[in-house]
């Protein structure tokens, strides 16, 4: 893989420690960004985007808190980043989230229902990552990365135009697969933006403890690839720089470290107890920057939205989350059965064996053949009488 | 005191870090949140940042650290948050950790403890409950144990931490919870022996870690129906304590080794060869495993159809072949006479 | 025509590069220098380096992309240099390689292979000859499979890049020069069966590998003695083919399991294990088995003693309890009538 | 761990991707370097340390191609980066090499015959790592980077003033290990110099297939730590610099990243065939920028050297070569007990029983306990009858 190296030397620059910013905290646009501002319908929908998404956001936490999911991490404040990136995707392009970003998902436009399948422990994943171009959440951080890059590759052999966008939490970054993923980025070229959303905190650890260095976007350097530092809480800049990382990538200058400098509202997730190591004070600040208040302002201020837009906004929200609400009250159980079915692509004999086993035990049937048994594992042709044969001898 | 197994976990820790100015612990969310399972709570606060403190998320960088302080005489106690993200730090473990003492003939022994809170039963999403044991048990130079309560949490983890060589300590995460009379600073039974829980005369249940509760529940209902099951809890995975386990199987004839990891070339596998090799005319059956599926852990609404419960060991006991030739064990502690009440209730054949 | 292992495994890499156009292969150092046991040979001069590439020392994003270009339609087949040299991409292939297909209810599968050339007695220093079966054969998700000679060598990678799901590819180091016929494009025995390399009526050795040649070597010696000796190749060791290696210790009633890899939590307790349970009436003596010592793969000097030999494989027949009621096999290819002589030959007590 | 900052920010700033360079290669001094120069009588021991250190080289790779040594990985044509680095270390502080760092072990002192103890395949480690303040060589790349980390950690916590040097290779830097201590490293504020020897090559893998950053010095910004690029051919410049680094992790500034530019003239190891996939011509210019050489000029030229001291050391090269011939020609095989002994700090009595096992087969008696028996791996206690009861039953 010999590396395509076009890219102007001035995006290999250190990036600023003052990150990009279109909207400032009261509404107003700020003058002479390197990035050129988001086309008022795309303002729209972000802001759109943001209200469902944060109201999918606090029923899914409510939900949560009763117990009716497992667990849920939640991006109350992160919306920015979240809408801000995907919607900058095209629909061919792929999304790479992390247990962090189903507000993203559902931006993206997957099921809130089936977003929400790994957090009510019904299943490990809920839809169709092809269908809707978005990679299952990953858990192992910073692993999905290298996936990302993969992926892409294929599709330039495949002469498809498709770029990537992963999505990582600064804590990630410290992880060797972090480091691996960047460098096979930019020595493939690869049309990958990484957007790491610097919420300042990895569940109880300060991101001051992740890194010394003067911005996580530094590290861009140390790969050859341009790395920039947005303001994660205002929409239109982190859809504006995505937007043009993407587009950078596409016509093949190779990939992009975005850090969004954001703040993770609400604890790690509903089980953690943020009291033990940060004071509320530090919180506060940062509710002043609330990104979908900032959007407003400058829709509203521009004549863009007005009170019906705004409604009508809330309105689907409110649909959305009731929707969760009774769609989550339908309780299934999952079938047992599908534990065996998707191990591989066929079931071997002895996985079909202890389906045979976990089956007549939930018949309340007497147990022919469970797990470890003389003669579990064993292929049909030789299972008829196997049993037989013990007993006898 | 009475204790659940995080507290004694954590009582030795504070103990360690008290008694030996060469402890220090570290680890991802240790620090001021005391861990996600709360078993370093109050360390920093106590005894400063420079002996319990967070590291960056880099798990393979905190074994490497571990060992380079232990290679300068520090006992570093490292946490992996959840078995499953002890996964990235596995070459550190195998080709360094493990290997360190050998590879310089006994010049630089490694004295880390690396703790992994594992196994299931927490209604854990994915990647929060993997059992890991075989992968460290099979690798030499490791010691791999495993307490199943408060009182063997606190000993055990002491002992590990005095131990000159590196230690995988599991902790089992449904057990955090559980509490018990621990009689800290004193200690139980030595780190690398097997434990009779229960005795009994008619089968051997061989546990560990988070299925000891589990064997000592069906060895209860197998008393109701007249079988006596003694239960060794392993303890020491790497070493095995064959002393303890023969001595049992010998005497009682039939085995049943039950764990939560996927059985397919699990950690019971080499429990019931080794009982083979070791018993084989005492046998009256082939030693039976009860473990998890050879499947991916569950998710949350499945996890109780896949951990071997009571259930699933009683039936297992059943196919121990009593037809031919059982007679009524007369051990201490088992109930003598009363026949194999318990394969005929549980079977319909 | 005539080929080594590491031609057999090159030539099956160059078909599947020609017939599907998806087949790409990377890893360190398999471009210009065709892989440092020359698997890769050539492969980058006949398909450009779009098809065949080096990659950047970091096996965890090789099989992390490797895994990003399966869940877009390609057919990756990357390369471990050496065994331990895989543990980097521990996390990405038992937390994402085994489990993609589960996670989305078969919705993406990972046909990937991961060849590791594994084993040793090559003479190799630390870290270059370590067996890890045991690790992946025990991950659920994984197909584990392992050629013992250049005609399986072809057959195998070739049926292993044709599987829908990723398959550990464990390639026996020392075998890489043995040379035999191989019938390339045509195929041997299906990827998941084992087979009897060589009939007997009086124990089976159980094999894989780099001891398949072995065991072949102690099963002619054995028959010098009288003894009848089959031999099994298992191949594929996840999923494990029960039903010929109980077809076979069911009839010959003894069985000893021979790797290179530490005995102790091995593969070969599992073969113990499920043979144990599957044919325990059948059998007169435990399942042996004849494995590594429980130490770090030794330096060059001293790995023929850690390697099962001959000698080893024979000591362990020989105690597979043969005086009481041995009686002479008779199956096809063993020497018939000629009793134990072996044991007596071998043991002075 | 919080990290005392008090580095000054020019040190963070982009490295400069010409290399410091104290002396040219026909042996003039460079003017305008930013570091001192090493006073004379440490360039005199740097270019003993270099012609010993070759002569050791070559014969260790004479040894190889005689088939006496298991493998031989050369560093010739990198003696200034071997030499430079070792030589820069104070008593107390610890090296971390690879397998390619034979001379830089050599020049710290370390018995000749026991550093090839592990390529001799004795061993997999041949000197004592306390008695000389060496670890053991390390093979998987980069993870012994972590380990220098830890074990100044601890030097601090006793309140020694120790620092560590950590070797590694260009390749090596890809690795996930690489990226984690590094940032260990910077946040921990550890007094370790990672010094990279691009030495152009990771086998048959040229470094622009490593990375896609200007210079590997550049990694460095992602951690907040400085990095320097320096002519590896040039001993003065790297034991200059390597040793200024070293004052300042000592002084609490942190570590640096040092790229040395070098060579590998030899294959990778004697076992490994160049032609495969590089030309004899690239080479060519390496061998006119020799590190011998050119230090050789510059002594000559200022009069530091005459021809009587450069006979003194080449002569002192043959007897270090002499010695080690003779010494390995005493083939005594290792000890195979040793094999058990030192897995645990004692031996457990599983380990016990195949040492007997072992022990038994070695004198030729008859197989008693073998691997795998019946009884294997029972204690003591249990061992007495097992044997025979199992015969007996
Ligand atoms: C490899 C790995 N190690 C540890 C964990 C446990 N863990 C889950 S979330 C988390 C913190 C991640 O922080 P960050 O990357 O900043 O993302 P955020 O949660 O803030 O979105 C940790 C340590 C994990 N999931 N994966
Ligand atoms: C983790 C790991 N992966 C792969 C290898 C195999 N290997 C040994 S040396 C080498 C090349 C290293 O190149 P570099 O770091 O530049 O060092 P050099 O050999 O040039 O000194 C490789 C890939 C290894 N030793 N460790
Ligand atoms: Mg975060
Ligand atoms: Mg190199």
């Amino acid at each position: 893989m010999e590396r395509i190296d076009d890219r102007p030397e001035a995006r290999l620059a250190l990036p600023s420690a003052e990150p990009i910013r279109l909207v400032d905290r009261s509404g107003g646009r700020v003058p002479g960004a390197p990035v050129p501002a988001p086309d008022p319908q795309t303002l729209a929908r972000l802001l759109r985007a943001m209200v469902v998404g944060r109201r999918f956001d606090r029923q899914a936490g409510a939900l949560a808190r009763q117990g009716r999911l497992a667990v849920y991490p939640s991006s109350f404040g992160q919306e920015a980043c979240q809408v801000g990136g995907a919607l900058a995707l095209a629909p061919a392009d792929w999304l790479f989230p992390t247990y962090r970003d189903c507000v993203s998902l559902v931006a993206r436009g997957v099921d809130p229902v089936e977003v929400l399948t790994l957090l009510r422990g019904d299943w490990h994943s809920g839809y169709d990552p092809e269908r809707h171009r978005c990679a299952t959440q990953c858990t192992p951080l910073a692993t999905n990365a290298s996936h990302a890059v993969g992926l892409t590759y294929a599709a330039r052999r495949k002469g498809e135009d498709v770029a990537a966008l992963v999505l990582m939490g600064d804590g990630a970054t410290s992880e060797g697969d972090a480091h691996e993923a960047y460098n096979f980025a930019a020595l493939w070229n690869a049309p990958v933006v990484f957007l790491i959303q610097n919420n300042q905190w990895a569940i109880s650890v300060p991101v001051r403890k992740q890194s010394a260095a003067p911005t996580l976007a530094h590290k861009a350097i140390g790969y050859g690839m341009p790395g920039v530092r947005v303001d994660g809480n205002d929409a239109a800049a982190v859809h504006a720089v995505v937007d043009q990382a993407l587009a950078e990538a596409r016509c093949g200058h190779g990939p992009t470290i975005i850090e969004a400098m954001t703040y993770r509202l609400d604890p790690h997730t509903n089980s953690d107890a943020p009291q033990r190591y940060r004071d509320d004070d530090e919180s506060e600040p940062w509710r002043e920057r609330d990104p979908i208040d900032r959007l407003t302002a400058l829709l509203r201020a521009e004549g863009m939205v007005d009170d019906a837009a705004l409604a009508a906004m809330a309105e689907e929200g409110e649909r959305l989350a009731a929707q969760v609400r009774d769609r989550l009250a339908e309780d299934e159980a999952p079938d047992p059965e599908s534990l065996f079915a998707h191990v591989y692509a066929t079931v071997p004999h002895a996985l079909a064996r202890q389906r045979a086993t976990l089956r007549d035990e939930l018949r309340g049937e007497p147990d022919e053949g469970p797990l470890g048994e003389p003669g579990a594992g064993l292929p049909a042709e030789l299972r008829g009488g196997a049993h037989d044969e013990l007993k006898e001898v | 005191m009475e204790l659940s197994l995080a507290q004694a976990l954590n009582r030795a820790l504070r103990d360690a870090l008290r008694e030996d100015p060469d402890v220090v612990v570290y680890g991802e969310d240790v620090g001021p949140l005391g861990g996600v399972f709360r078993v370093t709570d109050g360390l920093t606060a106590e005894f400063g940042e420079e002996r319990c403190f967070d590291a960056p998320i880099a798990e393979s960088g905190i074994v490497g650290t571990a060992i380079g302080m232990a290679m300068n005489g520090l006992r570093p106690v490292v946490e992996m948050q959840f078995d499953a993200f002890g996964y990235p730090a596995f070459q550190q473990v195998v080709s360094h950790l493990a290997k360190m003492r050998n590879r310089t003939m006994g010049r630089l022994g490694l004295p880390v403890v690396v703790r992994v809170p594992y196994g299931g039963g927490i209604g854990g999403v994915e990647h929060h409950s993997d059992s890991s044991e075989a992968y460290y048990a099979h690798t030499p130079g490791l010691t791999v144990v495993t307490p199943a309560g408060p009182a063997d949490g606190y000993s055990m983890l002491r002992d590990a931490i005095a131990l000159p060589d590196p230690v995988i300590f599991l902790e089992p995460k449904r057990l955090y919870w559980s509490k018990a009379e621990v009689g800290a600073p004193a200690r139980t039974e030595a780190l690398d022996r097997a434990v009779v829980r229960r005795a009994g005369s008619d089968v051997t249940l061989l546990a560990y870690g988070p299925t000891v509760p589990t064997a000592l529940e069906a060895a209860e209902a197998a008393h109701a129906d007249g079988c006596a099951v003694e239960v060794v809890d392993l303890r020491s995975l790497a070493p095995f304590d064959d002393a303890t386990v023969t001595a049992s199987v010998r005497r009682t004839g039939r085995a049943v080794v039950v764990h939560e990891a996927s059985t397919f070339g699990g950690y019971g596998a080499e429990v019931a060869a080794r009982v083979t090799e070791q018993c084989f005319h005492y046998l009256e059956a082939p030693v039976l495993r009860v473990g998890g599926f050879d499947i991916p852990y569950p998710p949350p609404k499945l996890e109780h159809l896949h951990l071997p419960g009571v259930d699933r060991i009683l039936d297992a006991i059943a196919r121990l072949q009593w037809e031919s030739g059982w007679t009524p064990g007369a051990a201490p502690g088992g109930p003598a006479g009363a026949g194999p009440a318990l394969p005929a209730a549980r079977s319909t054949s």
